[in-house]
């Protein structure tokens, strides 16, 4: 892979021998097959100027078309010539370039490499960080003078402490034994995953027996401190699923626990949510585009609404007549529950629909080396504590809360007392339905939007709702916690599958020990 | 030592009179569907010619004996939800224990005519299993299968139940755990591991009891078969509900706690009940697996459990008769409507549990009462 | 022999030793009534020391709260002990007791002088022949009037024999009998769930009648019943005394004085005070707590 | 105050309440007598519209509520203490007293001559409702009918299950309330004496109908303790 | 009678239907314009749909029905394999037809289906040669995620076989499976993150439609680029990319026998045809109308029968199997197509797709012909001597 290696030897010329970008580098770097694109992309940045910079980051940005023998670079939807950079017109027929992953990671690094001088701290952080992310050994070695020089000019210490470790890795694959004890020793103290796959990859391939020892020590250091990344990791997913979990259950808790309505239709109710979520994206993308990351903002009232007002006709025209039957809500809400699918299959078709996350919510905070906290997730956990507050705050200390729980309970007495009973269960169900809409709203960030969205999550809400104690919302946050953990840690030591079956067993032994939950009703108020 | 009462002549109160099995009108309708299930099915399949107006069709044939074996569990609903208030949300895993248990039999019996000629079942071939999994030992016997398709579902039942009962679990806990016993059954079936043919499970059967299974007799035969199954365990069932045991049965539904003061332990009323509730499962679902032709996990999801309730709910709880009408009524619909309505279907079917829930709120069943008194007045 | 015997055979040693070196029943025996030793059955009910119900030191407390404090009380074979005392005392709670409803945090509770109750469930305790009348009515609601009856009829209650289980004539006339002792006669064939509050009072007595049990205990009897009614009760339970043990719980003091023997007054979980209706009704901590002025 | 007219009423097929008649007035009290299952609760349930009459019509303060919802008949100040005192049971003693307050503004108290009446309410106040003594409920109950001060109160049998100091402090606190004339009362009761003792008027029930009526200090004279005897 | 009934048993509702519904349109499209041509031996082609709603002993019993009573000529349908297995027996016993359109594991051969899908030679094993090459990232470790069921169970072990065939060993390959309908990936996500640690890692991702829009949001999230940790998936493709995000899943791949970017007249002309007539028949998504494989290999099969048919002057199940061999269509693929003289698979070629940002695919590798399928996989023990053929005399016979 000698092109390879050239590309770094001559990124550190640039600075001197400059040449100007030429017909034929543009051709060699846009036409044909990767590799020979690959080999082309080398021999340009090595003679590369600003000019050749910039069509590389063009090429990089899937801003470059073709047409013919001719390349284009676009920008803001206009043609020009990569060579004299004179605007153009841009044919019919002209297509994009495609960049398979080879091309697209060497793009990278080129662009990596001519930003290791810049002058901007942050371009060269993001840099380092590129490099740092590849693994890639050919690379490695032709990097070395690139990186000793860039860390001779670095003057910011933390940076100079990465670029360090950059050179370490490589002079891992040195001939000299003795820097590539030095090298090991130093990368003892990488908190990068990325070390991790070097140290293995030259432990394989090392003969001498000493540095093969130094090898050992340093990958157990870099392990025992991913190993802490790994173990939050865990923890953190398991609270992310619990609060998805919690999210999925609280609506319920509403209409099933306090209501007694086993309502089949709780996951439809998500679904309209979704959907609702959904058609915010669809109207911002064409009314707001200039808006568009904060669609879920405007999203979250309107599935709220959304669901609420379906839960509210539901609760109008079928639930009503059934409180006090509660098996006979099973069978309604059942029906209920098949007919919004097929309502949605008739409207929105029976394919899932697309539901793009807010740019503000992808990616993550890098907390450890491995161990980085999607966005998507975080915003979802503290979502759900939010709706959670609420609803207890609600709940427990408004008149609508207490007369929502004398409803529920003694319907005529409450009416004897006053309460319009019928408009409080409306509002109830609503709420609940509401609170499902909230949840189908944040599931639309994490999963499909489709007609059986609810559906896979029936039978968990039921579970988290059933195992915390019935009209214990206490309950309902400790089960989705618990269980979010549970999983999440028999995910990582048995395989998906396995776990999610033993929790369902869990689930069953826990109930023969809390036959009513783990928040049970004591005494006699429980029987009555 | 009988208490005495201040004595008061007791001669002139009349008790009720024990009733029959059934009433008159009652055994005659028995006998009617007796006989259009061992007679007139076959006659009108089997001899009537295929262009006559009267020729039951291989394909209804096959549909009515599907529904029967579904009419088998709505019955055995009826008896643990109807009578004794406990609804499951997990019968579909007896009905799929039945199931795989005849499934197994039918699979050794199609011997070397798989797609490998082996000995083992195809898909245990191609996942390189070299001898048979010790649950398949008495597979290969007719006799063994019968009894299995008994005892693997009553013993699931049996101890599954006197754990759950024996910890007084009631109500949606109940419910929610028998939910998560036919989720977690359905997820280890799935598994290619278990030996069970994973999501699969088994097809393509060829043979039972030596004789092919594709030919019309036999078909006609399973057919009888499960028509008399079902007549049996409604005449059984009936008479179960009719005797104090039933009695009691209701007793725990209505008020648990006075059952226990008047002395009767509930554990083995309601252990009972459930075993039996899920033998009946599992011989419906030994009998659907050879007349369907496939069984496979697909039968342990919690929708399908929930389907057994909705039966017996749509047919009118606590009636026996209802939730077979009720089987008949909404699989029937559900054929039907899937053919002539394929887009729509399930507004329709939607509608109909809606509908049921809000007028008939005691099912067909409650409907014909309440048109015959109608009719009486 | 397990451990929880063992240590509950040494804490029963203990107590009595501090019962004699307190000076209390210091007798030859050891505080034991004399007794010729006979065969013991078990589920036969050993009346011979003259007790039916023994509760010692009984103590149950909810979420800190102690309904019952220190409770112990004992009746006579054939006895009719009316208990009374303020709403809270702990009345029903001890019913709870002595029926296995709720396990008391300490004290024994005995049935005749072999049965330890706690070691008992609900459905033993019935058979063993306790009944029961709740406070607030409990019957089976979707059953008929007879079917209720029958149901509680005295008998074998095992799943077989129910299965098989027919009403001989014997049975039959009993069961007439009740029905008309307890004014249903003409509701045989109704829902219980349709009947009104006092006449399930009156079905819930009757299922205790055709249980037929050595102890009942009945919680406000006549609670809702009219004065006539109340006294047909009151005529009722006099005719059971003697061949049964009654434990009463009522509010209603004409109906404690048409059929009292001895009253206990029970106040804040504990025995406040007993004898006869007069003597407690003159007790002024009694007229203070509970009867009032 | 009210004034019923003729209604009638139905479970089903069995014909209840025949032609029922009656009237309550300010500052008295009504007593409604009579034996078991002869239609007094089904009587007072018609009153609160929670079951339904099929004729017949019911008049309070001036004017017809006979089709009003329980909801609306409470809030033109009915109050109604059930029988079987049907708590809340999994709301706190606290909070059942504010379900009586449900139609009050938000922040109306409760009043506190409720808790003098009924001490152990308040040492109970954070108890589940469920948790409490039959006796205790039965308390509850009343108190919680008396905390929106209804002009009209609705008592099916009160006392029951109530220790005899209490039943002589309810009997005065009906008494009061009568006495204060802005409050009529509707006692439906079993125990002879205490009714007596409170009635202003008499009204003795048998298989739904109205076998006899009077004044309250008539009724030893006019042999109401054999009525309802049988 | 003067029409030909075509069978269409496709689940409309349920779980599947996702995949499944846009099956059925292609049928009807594909009727529509071979009626508007004059049909088939001058007869109108007329549709029987059914919905089987994803339930799969109602595909037998649905097939028993468009058999027996509809008598239909022919029947396309089915996606999963246990819904083809649950089939099987009927179609043997009643020797109808079945086209089954959609990629599978192979094991399987009969006379009464034509199998229009790939086999996993013609899909699965392409793109690991790919991902292996220099081009394809030259990747050492694998990891072979699927859901948990005997398509990608299947798979996955011929997988391995031939990976290790190429020298892999068992510790560089990871199998795991999540159940059906799984939709928490994170700790998948992490361990495939940790897994990669070890060296240059490819995933080859059998999860079903379903599950793979959280795993791909999850893997967008978890910052696992394709340039780092490609993924190739076998059961992605345009429709299921419609659901999801795709700038963060720029790069990663998918193999199919045809993707809708592919540039050839006949791809043109199907895809003007498919926006004609979802916009005609209002279908809902016909604002940015979609072809997928699936589709493609659907339209090819019914377009081979009606060849098949009008060659065998009959729609006789036995003349028109024999006059399917051989076969051939100018597929939207930009191939001729040809139904295997014996084996009742499609040659068929094999395209490597990058999702590009808008959800649809750059073609980045392909083989350079046509691919003869291989039900029988020679990476599974005691398939080499089974016959590439349907074995005679296989359905037991009726009436
Ligand atoms: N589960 C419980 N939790 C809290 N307190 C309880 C519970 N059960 C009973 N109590 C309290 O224990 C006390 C005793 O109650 P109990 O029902 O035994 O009284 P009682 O003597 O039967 O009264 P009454 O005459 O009113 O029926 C009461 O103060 C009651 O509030
Ligand atoms: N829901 C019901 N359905 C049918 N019949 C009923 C229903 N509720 C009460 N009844 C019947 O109506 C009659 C009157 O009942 P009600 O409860 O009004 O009696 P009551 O006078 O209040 O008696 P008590 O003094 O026992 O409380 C009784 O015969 C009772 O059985
Ligand atoms: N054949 C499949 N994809 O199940
Ligand atoms: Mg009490
Ligand atoms: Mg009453």
């Amino acid at each position: 892979m000698m092109f390879r290696k050239l590309l770094f030897f001559a990124i550190v010329l640039i600075a001197s021998r400059a040449h100007a970008l030429s017909a034929d580098e543009v051709k060699g770097m846009t036409f044909g097959e990767t590799e020979a694109r690959v080999e082309a992309l080398a021999r340009a940045a090595a003679n590369g100027d600003e000019k050749t910079a910039a069509f590389i980051q063009a090429l990089s940005d899937d801003a470059v078309k073709t047409s013919g023998e001719k390349a284009f670079v676009i920008k803001d939807g206009k043609a020009f010539d990569p060579l004299t950079d004179a605007e153009l017109p841009l044919p019919a027929d002209a297509e994009d370039v495609i960049n398979p992953n080879l091309m697209r990671s060497e793009l990278d690094n080129a662009l990596a490499a001519l930003k290791l001088f810049s002058k901007d701290e942050r371009l060269r952080a993001a840099a380092i960080k590129t490099l740092a992310g590849n693994n890639d050994k050919d690379v490695d070695e032709a990097r070395l003078p690139l990186i000793e020089k860039a860390y001779a000019a670095e003057t910011v210490p933390g940076l100079k402490s990465q670029l360090e470790m950059l050179r370490a890795a490589i002079l891992l694959g040195s001939s000299d034994k003795a820097k590539r004890l030095e090298a090991a020793a130093q990368l003892s103290a990488s908190k990068n995953p990325n070390t991790k796959t070097v140290l293995i990859e030259r432990l394989a391939s090392e003969s001498d027996a000493d540095v093969k020892v130094a090898l050992q020590a340093a990958l157990s250091k870099v392990e025992a401190s991913l190993a802490w990344g790994d173990k939050l990791g865990a923890i953190f997913s398991g609270i992310s699923l619990g609060s998805i979990l919690l999210l999925v259950a609280l609506g319920l808790a509403i209409t099933y626990g306090l209501m007694g309505v086993i309502n089949m239709a709780h996951g439809e109710l998500m679904m309209i949510g979704a959907y609702a979520t959904y058609v915010v994206q669809g109207l911002f993308q064409k009314y707001l585009p200039g808006a568009f990351d904060w669609y879920l903002l405007a999203a979250v009232p309107v599935a709220f609404m959304a669901s609420a007002l379906m839960g509210a006709a539901l609760e109008r025209s079928v639930i009503r007549f059934l409180y006090g039957r509660p098996l006979e809500t099973l069978l309604a809400t059942w029906g209920i529950s098949l007919m919004l699918q097929q309502l949605v299959r008739s409207i929105f078709g029976a394919q899932n629909v697309g539901v793009e996350n807010p740019v503000w919510m992808s990616g993550g905070v890098q907390v450890l080396g491995n161990l980085s906290l999607p966005y998507n997730r975080l915003v979802i956990i503290v979502f759900a504590a939010a709706v959670l507050l609420g609803m207890a705050w609600l709940i427990s200390k408004t008149r609508l809360g207490l007369f929502v729980r004398g409803v529920t309970q003694n319907r005529p007495i409450a009416s004897c007392m006053g309460v319009n009973t019928a408009r409080i269960d409306t509002y109830a169900f609503a709420l609940g339905s509401g609170i499902a809409g909230l949840a189908g709203c944040a599931l639309s960030q994490v999963g499909n939007v489709g007609p059986d969205l609810g559906q896979g999550y029936i039978v968990d809400s039921f579970m988290v709702v059933v195992l915390g104690g019935v009209g214990q919302l206490a309950g309902t946050v400790y089960a989705a916690m618990g269980l979010g953990i549970l999983n999440k840690f028999l995910e990582g030591w048995t395989g998906a599958v396995l776990a999610k079956i033993a929790v369902l067993v869990f689930i069953i032994i826990f109930i023969q020990k809390r036959p009513q939950g783990i928040f049970a009703m004591k005494g006699r108020s429980a029987e009555a | 030592m009988t208490m005495k009462t201040p004595s008061t002549p007791a001669n002139f109160v009349l008790l009720p009179s024990k009733g029959t099995l059934l009433t008159r009108s009652g055994w005659s309708a028995f006998i009617t569907a007796l006989i259009a299930v061992c007679a007139l099915a076959p006659v009108l399949n089997l001899w009537v010619p295929e262009g006559n107006a009267l020729h039951m069709s291989t394909y209804a044939v096959a549909l009515l004996g599907k529904i029967m074996c579904y009419a088998i569990c709505a019955l055995a609903m009826d008896l643990i939800w109807g009578y004794t208030g406990i609804l499951s949300l997990g019968h579909g895993v007896f009905f799929a224990l039945g199931g795989y248990t005849m499934g197994m039999y039918l699979m050794r019996q199609i011997g070397r005519d798989g797609n490998y000629k082996s000995d083992l079942p195809d898909f245990m071939v191609f996942l390189d299993w070299k001898t048979l999994p010790w649950h398949w030992t008495f597979s290969d016997s007719f006799i063994a299968t019968l009894i299995l398709i008994v005892a693997v579902p009553g013993l699931v039942a049996l101890v599954f139940g006197y754990f759950a009962f024996r910890s007084r679990i009631k109500g949606v806990y109940f419910s929610i755990i028998t939910q998560a016993m036919t989720f977690a059954a359905m997820l280890l079936f799935f598994r290619n591991e278990t030996g069970f043919g994973g999501n699969n499970g088994f097809t393509d059967f060829k043979r039972i009891l030596n004789i092919p299974i594709a030919t019309p007799s036999m078909r006609m035969l399973l057919f009888v078969m499960t028509g008399l199954t079902l007549l049996g365990f409604f005449l059984f069932a009936k008479w179960l509900v009719g005797s104090k045991f039933g009695r009691v049965l209701q007793a725990i539904r209505d008020a648990e706690t006075r059952v226990m003061f008047s002395g009767y332990n509930p554990l083995g009323y309601k252990l009972t009940i459930w075993v039996i509730s899920a033998i009946m499962c599992g011989v419906a679902g030994a009998l659907y697996v050879p007349q369907v032709g496939i069984i496979n996990p697909g039968e342990m999801s919690p929708a399908n459990s929930i389907e057994i309730a909705i039966w017996a709910a749509v047919g009118g709880r606590a009636s026996l008769i209802g939730p077979i009408l009720g089987a008949f009524i909404v699989n029937g619909a559900k054929s039907w409507l899937t053919v002539a309505y394929p887009e729509f279907w399930l507004y329709f079917l939607g509608a109909l549990f809606i509908g049921v829930t809000l007028f008939l709120p005691d099912g067909v069943v409650g409907l014909v009462k309440k048109l015959r008194q109608g009719g009486e007045k | 022999m397990t451990p929880d015997l063992l240590e509950q055979g040494a804490r029963r040693i203990e107590e009595r030793m501090a019962l004699l070196a307190a000076g209390k029943n210091n007798t030859e025996s050891g505080g034991r009534n004399a007794s010729t030793g006979r065969v013991v059955e078990s589920g036969e009910v050993d009346v011979t020391h003259g007790r039916i119900l023994y509760l010692e030191d009984v103590s149950v407390s909810f979420d800190g709260f102690k309904a019952i404090n220190k409770l112990s009380l004992d009746i006579a074979p054939g006895e009719l002990r009316c208990i009374i005392g303020p709403n809270g005392a702990g009345k029903t709670t001890m019913m709870d007791i002595i029926t296995g409803k709720t396990r008391p945090d300490e004290g024994t509770v005995f049935f005749g002088s072999t049965i330890d109750l706690l070691r008992h469930k609900e459905a033993e305790i019935a058979q063993l022949g306790i009944g029961r009348k709740f406070q607030k009515p409990t019957v089976f609601e979707q059953l008929t009037v007879f079917e209720n009856l029958e149901l509680a009829l005295k008998t074998n209650k095992g799943v077989k024999s129910s299965m098989f289980f027919r009403l001989d004539s014997a049975q039959s006339d009993r069961l007439a009998e009740v029905l008309v002792t307890i004014h249903l006669a003409d509701s045989v064939n109704r829902m219980a769930g349709n009947l009104s509050h006092g006449q399930k009072q009156w079905l819930e007595i009757g299922m205790l009648l055709m249980q037929d049990p050595k102890l009942l205990l009945l919680d406000e009897p006549v609670a809702g019943m009219t004065d006539e009614e109340t006294a047909r009760t009151a005529e009722l339970f006099l005719t059971l005394k003697g061949k049964h043990s009654l434990m009463v719980v009522e509010h209603d003091m004409s109906f404690i004085k048409t059929i009292s023997e001895i009253v206990t007054v029970l106040c804040d979980g504990s025995v406040l005070a007993q004898g006869t209706l007069d003597q407690v009704q003159a007790d002024e901590r009694v007229i203070e707590v509970y009867l009032g002025r | 105050m009210l004034n019923v007219k003729n209604i009638n009423q139905y479970y089903g097929g069995s014909h209840i309440l025949r032609d029922v008649s009656l009237q309550s007035h300010l500052g008295k009290v009504t007593v409604l007598l009579g034996r078991n299952g002869v239609g007094k609760t089904t009587l007072l349930k018609s009153l609160m519209g929670l079951v339904p009459i099929k004729t017949g019509t019911i008049e309070f303060d001036g004017r017809p509520i006979q089709n009003a919802t329980p909801y609306e008949r409470a809030r033109a100040g009915i109050g109604f203490v059930p029988q079987g005192r049907e708590i809340f049971a999994r709301l706190t003693v606290e909070e059942n007293l504010r379900m009586g307050l449900a139609y009050k503004s938000a922040g109306t108290p409760i009043p506190a001559e409720l808790y003098e009446l009924f001490p152990v309410l308040k040492q109970m106040l954070g108890r589940r409702g469920g948790d409490l003594s039959g006796g205790q409920q039965q308390q509850l109950a009343i108190a919680r009918a008396l905390a929106a001060k209804p002009k009209l109160l609705i008592l099916d049998e009160p006392t029951e299950g109530i220790q005899p100091s209490i039943i002589k402090d309810i009997g005065r606190v009906i008494r009061m309330l009568a006495d204060r004339g802005d409050m009529a009362i509707l006692l439906v009761e079993q125990y002879y004496d205490f009714a007596q003792d409170l009635a202003d008027d008499y009204l003795v029930m048998e298989r739904g109908e109205f076998i006899a009526r009077g004044q309250g200090k008539d009724m030893e004279a006019n042999g109401v303790r054999q009525l309802v005897a049988i | 009678a003067d029409t030909i009934k075509v069978g269409i048993l496709h689940s409309l509702s349920g779980t599947m239907a996702i995949s499944e519904t846009t099956l059925k349109d292609t049928v009807l499209m594909a009727i529509d314009e071979i009626n508007a041509k004059g049909g088939v031996m001058g007869k109108k082609l007329e549709p029987v749909v059914v919905d089987p709603a994803s339930n799969w002993p109602l595909f037998a019993e649905k097939t028993k029905q468009l058999l027996g009573q509809d008598k239909v000529s022919v029947i396309f349908g089915c996606w999963t394999s246990v819904s083809r297995k649950s089939v099987l027996p009927v179609v043997e016993e009643m020797n109808g037809l079945l086209f089954y359109p959609v990629q599978y594991e192979g094991e399987e051969l009969s006379k009464n289906v034509f199998y229009t899908g790939a086999a996993p030679n013609q899909q699965a094993i392409p793109a690991v040669d790919y991902l292996m090459s220099k081009a394809g990232g030259g990747a050492k470790r694998w990891v072979l995620l699927g859901t948990d069921y005997v398509y990608p169970r299947t798979t996955n072990k011929i997988l391995r076989a031939y990976l290790k065939s190429k020298g892999v060993k068992d510790t560089d390959i990871d199998e795991k499976y999540t159940p059906f309908g799984h939709s928490d990936y994170q700790t998948i996500v992490a361990d495939v993150k940790k897994f990669s640690q070890g060296g240059k890692t490819a995933v080859v991702s059998t999860i079903n439609g379903d599950s793979n829009v959280p795993f791909y949001k999850e893997l967008g999230n978890a910052g696992l680029k394709a340039k780092d940790v490609p993924v190739v998936a076998f059961s992605v493709g345009e429709e299921e990319l419609r659901g999801v995000d795709t700038k963060p899943l720029v790069g990663h791949l998918a193999a199919w026998n045809y993707f809708q970017s592919i540039k050839s007249p006949a791809n043109t002309e199907f895809i003007k045809k498919w926006s004609a007539y979802a916009k005609a028949k209002k279908l809902p998504g016909s604002d940015k109308p979609l072809t997928n494989d699936p589709m493609e290999a659907t339209y090819i099969g019914i377009n081979m029968w009606k060849q098949a048919v009008e060659k065998a002057k009959s729609t006789d199940t036995d003349k028109v199997i024999a006059a399917m061999a051989g076969q051939t269509f100018n597929a939207p693929s930009g191939i001729v197509s040809k139904m295997d003289e014996k084996n009742h698979h499609l040659h068929k070629s094999v395209f490597i797709g990058e999702i590009k940002a808008d959800g649809q695919f750059n073609v980045v590798w392909k083989t350079p012909g046509p691919v003869k399928a291989k039900p029988w996989s020679p990476y599974i023990e005691g398939n080499d001597k089974k016959p590439d053929e349907p074995v005679k005399g296989t359905s037991v016979a009726t009436k």
